[in-house]
């Protein structure tokens, strides 16, 4: 029986965290990966993608969860 | 009810981009997002064409129909719309998509690229008519001041026409009568599953 | 590539057509000539292409494309073909199983236990096959969510609970992955080799492993049933693995065309081998007696081994002087 | 819940939009607004739009001011929202009968350029390599200071000044009058890189350098030769009318260019040529038009003078040797030749690929020698087409930015100057004390002050070639020490690689712009350098003078952003510094430093006798800007009883002759004779005398409608009006003005010096064209080359044709020599063609403008086009293992310039030609400058500038460089 709720365990722990990681990088805002190297952006402007570039703008809970991780970004 | 579609006569378009920025004016959309854009066919050959395209809000639309969160709805205009707050950036319309409509504001691995955003038809969302969380998300709702959307209404040569499917499909009629030629509708067949017969 | 080897042979084509158009300059033309004459045709380049293709303002290749009608296809899958498939794999499974069950009732062991045990998996086996196995269930729900969600739950929990759900759903369907991945890699390696074919196979698919001749065709530590499930893990999850990775990294070579077809992969093998699945726990557990204790407590009674797996009993007694390693012996009352 | 919100929509639009009607979009503007205001629709019945909610909704809020786009010549009127003092919205303008509420990238994103956050916000100045904010007084105390000491020790011809065709007609007029009172004729602006070979050769052919007709009209156009021009990118509006043209009278559209350009994917019939070539090309035509008789042999006998002339040159040209020098096969000529003869009204469209070539003003001549021999000027739908570049391009041209003239053509000498000293009221002596008298030089004659300001000054091509020539080749007291540069990018002129050594050389720079502009990125000074913030010109009312000669009021839109202040106040501030303000603002009000653009305008039209400035006085521009919508879109006439504009051409397009009062309605088509003069029509001027060689220079039966002469006649006097009695009809008041300006002499005041507009308003009466009734000339023996010939490129890909058609030899022009003859006779020798095996040929695209900092700063335009790129045909890509989007460096035939830039491999350009966009700058072989821009005024968008690799070449009229046709390598990066 042990065995079982171990096995789910480490599931968790390893899907998790590399989900996370994932997550919480690889995902640069497309104003950067849509910029040449003779570009110089300062502010993208954020109307219709939210000030985090998430598509976001508050209301539902999972707000919160996208947030922290993109705010990372910039 | 009007059947609102988007028509781009290519024997007019030059390829100026006017839709183009007019929309990034209107909706103050950020670099990056592209909600038109205009490609040229056969570049420089002869029998190059240019056609601006962007969301064509088809008939029975496949964004919609493949969104595993029914996120998007129709007005009564026939505008496919959808809600940012029920999008969860899963990257399956941008699948279902036959013209590149749907765009993301972050890349990097699907299904986290954020909310997805597209030509509205500049009818703005499902937030109340003209406020101001419509135009955050949305941009502006210019079906609600009874306009047009301004990549149609500002194109230099008249060529994107915007509006009541019947009507525009008159309007490109009666020029390829008068001027004896006409390249088609582009992306109507696939779009409507119908073309402009001439 | 097919696209490139497709741009190839239209910009051939075009060129060809380009000289007669040239040609045509030095020809008189009317007033008001059609200045469209040479001009492509929509039907001309999806004929040609498959799709409308083209150069962009806008610095990125996924731009450049006017019109990719296969969207249609994938909406036409996506929303009719698929969930067929998954309704009829699925719900088909569920109901062979309850059939069996009625008419053949759980295996049951003929003779009395034992109560001598032996040693079938290592903890190692067990952890491997519960974690993948946990896995496999997220995977197997979120997944599903993708396909059946709005269908189901959507009337239930309304779009905005739904849609925060979905979203969880999603990021565990990628997430799980992971898990999933190490799981199928451990478990070919530590089974691999108990899994080659061997002649006993084709008699126990033959006796359909005795269910209903209550015969127990012989069998090593695994039989051709327990076979199939597990190439059917090995092949199956990795297929699901590798296209499932291409949908979560889409790689920039990668056109919109090659992602539907990941796609299309992934939902078909998805939905197969959650039925598959489905016939592994009902035999695992209600559908035969004594068989959860294999991965369980690791430890089966001597007479379900004898039964299911008379070679690898003898195999392993063969290995070792005294006879099978016998475990604690259970006192028969 | 979703569904429900959706099913809230239905219901809540049913409900609004059946009750009020307004709530529908009227079926006329729903129309006009899909697209088209097609009639035959009419019979469809108002669209009810299910998501109509509130019609027009917040509208009435806001503020509506209208203003002009300033990207280019076409005059697109823009529509601005604007919301307590910002610019928060966009809306097409569908009144404007130019454009008709639409837009080029350019337009459609304007609003931009006015918020943009990479403007420069304050005035800055260059300390040891280091950027300083300081005050605008501190910024023109230094600039004042320096100003004059550079005076002091080097006299005024030694600052060079360039205005700008983004100035409004006033502003323009105002950095003349300011040139002419600090002492210098060395005052140009943007007009001599782009038209002023137009304006030259048109001039000197039939009296006025401008496009003889309008873009609308080009609706009447059966056939439409553009040769040279690419207007789908440079003046993408234009191509709404060409399209109807071509659409409504199934009209040839032949587009004859060295690329397959976007306006050639719409043509009828395309033509490739190489470049530099246009004139073996044109007489290749006219070679067919003469033998097969095609010529409008009546029109030439009554207006035409000198066509025999022609047709030895043209003689010359057989099929054969113009398909050897153009590359043109066959007689795919032959039939546009017969076209242009036979399918009429016919017009050729040309822009900087004709005149911007050491051979510029011949070219230009020769188109129009042809539409002459074709009968096709002076009507509907044919005509000289000639798209400028700029907003004002054509206004700023006019008013005298020019180192050939004062303002409206009166050019330099003491009548003129005398003229214009009457209208500002300062007295001619005066004036000539401001100029330097030039020591002899060179064993060049000296000149005395009256003398030297009658002398054309140094052109804007070749500013740094009048700072590094040895002193002795400079033919002024001093070669140049500073530079005031107010709107010019600066990377728009060739040989960069010495304007950046020129500029190390000045004691003083002056950059007046909303940017920072090129100059100020190249790494060549480290002090003495001021960059004044200038707004645009929305954020500044005033005039602007499209390409067709229509002026358009623009309205302030929003005031100026941060710091920046307009040219207005700008000019002002430094004129009082200096001591001029007194002299220079007589008749001009100032309020709290900035004059009243409108007094500008009125002293404008006191002087603008000459060109026919004189009528559009301020309040009736305002007036047409009101009254759009009352203009015809293809005649551009308002109906005669229209409120305010009732038989006006819209914006009054100059010649619009007499006082404001007279209301002539201005001339939409020049040299139309079918028209009185009075409805706009106009003869042939007669500018160049009454005969030449025995040969009467005087229309022969051609007049204008109703003239009560009916034949040629010289330009009016009032010794003319005297011969014919009509002298009677002046008013007591013009009778007196007159003897005020004649003195002693009034038989000698002329139409275009009389400031009372008397002879003007006497001879309209009559129904005849004050400035005479002349011949066009075919043969202009006042210029270099009287009879256009082909000349080779400087850097010519066929230095075996060099022989035969040399360039012209080295010749001393604008206090410069012009060695062409020399560089051409070493780069044979050299075998240049040999290691730059390419022609180089510089242009638009459509998403940038001119010097490009101002739209390489605009996101939403820079987000387009992010790169530098060289467009090269895939067999020469090929051959050098060069893919599409890799990078590769261009190789300049001088100075060893190399420009590091992204390849775009395309069939638009033919095999052995190369074409590179001249929008970029920031980038130097290879090098990013970003780091010499001030902080944060850095534009989004950099590149290398085309103009590093383009080379020497001056058309010996105006000085016009010749980026067009050049010579370079391609080398994988």
């Amino acid at each position: 029986m042990p065995v079982i709720v171990a096995g789910i365990g480490v599931a968790i722990v390893i899907s998790l965290g590399i989900g996370y990681l994932l997550y919480a990088s690889e995902r640069p805002p497309v104003y950067r990966t849509a910029a040449a190297p003779s570009v110089r952006i300062d502010h993208p402007g954020d109307n219709l993608v939210g000030p985090d570039w998430s598509g976001l703008y508050k209301t539902p809970p999972q707000a919160s969860e996208e947030r922290q991780t993109a705010s990372k970004e910039d | 009810m009007a059947r609102m579609k988007f028509l781009c006569d290519s024997n007019r378009c030059i390829d100026c981009n006017g839709c183009v920025t007019a929309c990034k004016n209107e909706h103050d959309v950020p670099w990056g997002i592209n909600r038109r854009r205009v490609v040229t066919i056969n570049d420089g050959r002869p029998g190059e064409r240019s056609v601006s395209m962007a969301c064509m809000h088809c008939t029975e639309a496949p964004c919609a129909a493949v969104c595993p969160v029914d996120c998007f709805y129709t007005t009564a205009d026939a505008v496919v719309l959808h809600s940012k707050d029920l999008c969860i950036g899963c990257g399956y319309c941008f699948y279902a998509c036959p013209f590149g409509a749907p765009q993301y504001p972050r890349a990097g691995n699907f299904g986290s690229r954020g909310k997805m955003d597209k030509c509205t038809f500049c009818a703005g969302g499902p937030e109340p008519d003209l406020s101001k969380a419509e135009y955050l998300k949305y941009g502006r709702n210019r079906l609600a001041e009874g306009r047009l959307p301004l990549c149609a209404e500002m194109c230099s040569t008249k060529s994107l026409l915007a509006g009541d499917g019947e009507i525009i499909a008159q309007i490109y009629r009666e020029r390829v009568h008068k001027r004896g030629y006409g390249a088609g509708a582009w992306g109507w067949q696939v779009a409507y599953r119908e073309t402009v017969t001439t | 590539m097919r696209s490139r080897m497709a741009a190839l042979v239209l910009a051939a084509i075009l060129t060809v057509g380009a000289v007669p158009a040239m040609a045509q300059n030095n020809a008189p033309s009317p007033t008001g000539s059609n200045p469209t004459a040479q001009s492509v045709t929509e039907q001309q380049v999806l004929e040609q292409l498959g799709k409308v293709k083209g150069r962009g303002a806008i610095p990125d290749p996924k731009e450049a494309v006017l019109e990719q009608p296969q969207g249609r296809e994938y909406q036409a899958f996506h929303e009719r073909l698929l969930p067929w498939i998954g309704g009829i794999v699925i719900l088909g499974m569920l109901i062979a199983l309850t059939v069996f069950y009625l008419v053949r009732g759980p295996i049951t062991l003929d003779e009395r236990p034992t109560g001598v045990r032996i040693k079938r998996f290592t903890v190692v086996e067990r952890l491997t096959h519960w974690m993948t196995a946990a896995s496999f269930i997220v995977l197997a729900i979120t997944g599903l969510n993708y396909v059946f969600g709005k269908r189901l739950l959507l009337p239930l929990l309304g779009p905005e609970a739904f849609s925060v759900w979905s979203q969880w759903a999603k990021l565990l369907h990628n997430a799980f992955v992971w898990s999933f991945l190490l799981g199928v890699l451990v478990t070919a390696m530590l089974w691999l080799k108990d899994n080659l074919p061997d002649r006993y196979d084709l008699e126990w698919l033959r006796e359909f492993g005795g269910f209903f001749s209550h015969r127990h065709p012989p069998a090593r530590r695994f039989n051709a049933g327990q076979k199939l499930v597990f190439w059917s893990v090995v092949i199956g999850g990795g297929i699901l693995i590798l296209s499932g990775i291409v949908l979560l990294f889409p790689i920039s070579s990668l056109d919109i065309n090659s992602l539907q077809t990941a796609q299309y992969v992934h939902a078909v093998f998805g939905m197969m081998m959650i039925a598959i699945i489905i016939a592994h726990i009902y035999i695992g557990t209600i559908g035969m007696e004594g068989a959860s204790d294999a991965m369980v407590s690791g430890e089966v009674d001597l007479a379900w081994a004898k039964e299911h797996h008379r070679l690898w009993v003898e195999e392993e007694g063969a290995r070792t002087p005294d006879g099978p390693q016998l475990g604690r012996t259970v006192p028969a009352e | 819940m979703l569904i429900r919100r959706e099913r809230n929509d239905r219901s809540r639009t049913r409900s609004d939009c059946v009750v009020p009607a307004s709530a529908t979009v009227d079926r006329r503007s729903f129309l006009r607004r899909s697209g088209l205001g097609a009639g035959g629709l009419l019979a469809l019945g108002s669209l009810p739009l299910a998501s109509v909610r509130k019609s027009a909704a917040g509208e009435s809020t806001l503020e509506i001011r209208k203003n002009v786009c300033t990207h280019c010549s076409v005059g697109c009127s823009v529509r601005a929202e604007v919301e307590n003092g910002v610019w928060v919205r966009q809306q097409p303008e569908w009144d404007s009968p130019i454009n008709r509420g639409t837009h080029c990238a350019k337009g459609a994103s304007i609003r931009e350029i006015v918020r943009a956050e990479r403007r420069l916000r304050y005035p800055l100045k260059l300390v040891g390599g280091q950027w300083q904010r300081l005050s605008w007084d501190q910024a023109i105390d230094e600039i004042g200071d320096k100003m004059a000491a550079v005076r002091q020790q080097a006299g005024p011809d030694s600052v060079y000044m360039i205005g700008s065709a983004k100035m409004t007609n006033e502003a323009a007029y105002l950095f003349r009058k300011f040139g002419a009172f600090w002492g210098s004729n060395s005052v140009d602006h943007q007009a001599r890189i782009c038209h002023s070979t137009t304006v030259a050769g048109v001039a000197n052919t039939w009296g006025y350098g401008a496009q003889t007709n309008s873009y609308n009209d080009l609706r009447n156009s059966k056939t439409m030769v553009i040769m040279g021009g690419n207007p789908a990118e440079a003046h993408p509006i234009s191509m709404q009318h060409v399209l109807a043209g071509q659409e409504i009278n199934r009209a040839n559209l032949v587009v004859i260019d060295p690329r397959f350009t976007r306006t050639a994917a719409h043509a009828t019939r395309y033509i490739r040529i190489r470049p530099g070539t246009d004139i073996p090309a044109l007489w290749g035509m006219l070679w067919h038009i003469f033998e097969n008789g095609w010529e409008d042999k009546d029109f030439i006998r009554r207006r035409v003078y000198g066509m025999d002339e022609v047709r030895k040159e043209v003689a010359k040209w057989i099929p054969d040797e113009v398909e050897r020098v153009t590359g043109i096969p066959g007689d795919q000529l032959k039939r546009v030749a017969e076209m242009l003869a036979k399918e009429k009204p016919a017009t050729i469209i040309w822009c900087m690929g004709q005149t911007q070539h050491s051979v510029g003003t011949a070219n230009v001549r020769a188109c129009c020698t042809v539409l002459l021999a074709t009968g096709n000027v002076g009507a509907p739908g044919c005509g000289a087409n000639i798209f400028r570049g700029h907003t004002n391009v054509q206004g700023a041209t006019d008013l005298g930015l020019d180192v050939t003239t004062l303002p409206l053509y009166y050019g330099l000498t003491e009548g003129a100057w005398r003229h214009w000293a009457r209208v500002w009221d300062v007295p001619y002596e005066w004036l000539v004390s401001r100029f330097d008298g030039i020591p002899s030089k060179g064993g060049r004659p000296a000149r005395t002050p009256k003398q030297n300001m009658e002398t054309p000054g140094i052109t804007s091509t070749r500013w740094f070639d009048g700072a590094l020539l040895p002193a002795d080749d400079i033919d002024q007291r001093s070669p140049i020490r500073a530079l005031m540069v107010f709107g010019h990018g600066g990377n728009t002129i060739t040989r960069l690689p010495e304007a950046v050594k020129g500029l190390g050389t000045l004691d003083l720079l002056v950059v007046g712009d909303p940017h920072p502009t090129t100059f100020s990125a190249l790494d060549a000074r480290r002090d003495n350098t001021y960059l004044l913030p200038i707004c645009t010109s929305l954020e500044s009312d005033g005039s602007r003078t499209a390409s067709n000669r229509s002026l358009q009021w623009g309205e302030q839109i929003v005031k100026p952003a941060f710091e920046s202040k307009d040219d207005y106040e700008a000019i002002y501030l430094l004129a009082k510094k200096l001591g001029l303000a007194e002299q220079m603002f007589k008749r001009i009000a100032v309020d709290n430093n900035r004059p009243s653009s409108e007094d500008i305008l009125r002293e404008i039209n006191r002087g603008g006798w000459s060109t026919g400035y004189c009528g559009q006085s301020p309040e009736r521009l305002k007036a047409h800007m009101k009254h759009q919508a009352e203009f015809n879109i293809v005649t551009l006439r308002a109906r005669a009883d229209a409120p305010e504009v009732g038989g006006d051409y819209y914006g009054l397009p100059w010649p619009c002759w007499g006082k404001p009062e007279l209301r002539h309605p201005g001339s939409a088509i020049l040299y139309n004779t079918d028209l009185h003069v009075k409805d706009g029509g106009s003869t042939f001027r007669a500018r160049f005398g009454v005969e030449h060689n025995g040969e009467t220079l005087l229309a022969e039966d051609s007049y204008t409608r109703d003239s009560e002469l009916v034949d040629g006649y010289p330009e009016f006097t009032v010794a003319v009006l005297k011969k014919l009695g009509w002298d009677e009809q002046l008013t007591p008041e013009e009778r007196a003005t007159i003897e005020r300006i004649g003195g002693d002499k009034v038989d000698a005041v002329t139409w275009a010096t009389d400031l009372s507009g008397g002879i003007q308003r006497v001879c309209l009466e009559h129904g005849v064209c004050h400035y005479g009734n002349g011949k066009a000339r075919a043969n202009a023996w006042n210029l270099p080359d009287a009879i256009p010939v082909h000349r080779e490129p400087i850097y010519t890909p066929r230095p075996d044709l060099v022989a035969k058609y040399p360039t012209r030899p080295d010749e001393r022009q604008f206090r410069l020599p012009n060695i062409g003859f020399s560089v051409q006779k070493a780069a044979v020798e050299r075998g240049i063609a040999k290691q730059f095996p390419l022609i180089l040929t510089t242009g638009r695209i459509v998403d940038y403008e001119g010097g490009g900092e101002e739209t390489r700063s605009n996101p939403w335009l820079a987000e387009l086009v992010q790169e530098m790129f060289v467009e090269i045909n895939p067999s020469d890509a090929g051959a050098r293992g060069i893919k599409d989007g890799q990078w590769v460096w261009v190789l300049g035939a001088e100075n060893q310039a190399r420009a590091k830039v992204k390849a775009l491999v395309t069939d638009r350009v033919g095999p052995g030609v190369a074409f590179m966009p001249f929008h970029f700058s920031g980038w130097y072989q290879g090098r990013d400058m970003r780091g010499f821009y001030p902080p944060g005024a850095d534009p989004i968008v950099l590149g290398e500038c085309a103009n590093l690799v383009t080379t020497y070449g001056y058309d010996p009229v105006t000085g016009m460089q010749e980026p067009k046709a050049t010579l370079c390598q391609i080398q994988a990066g």
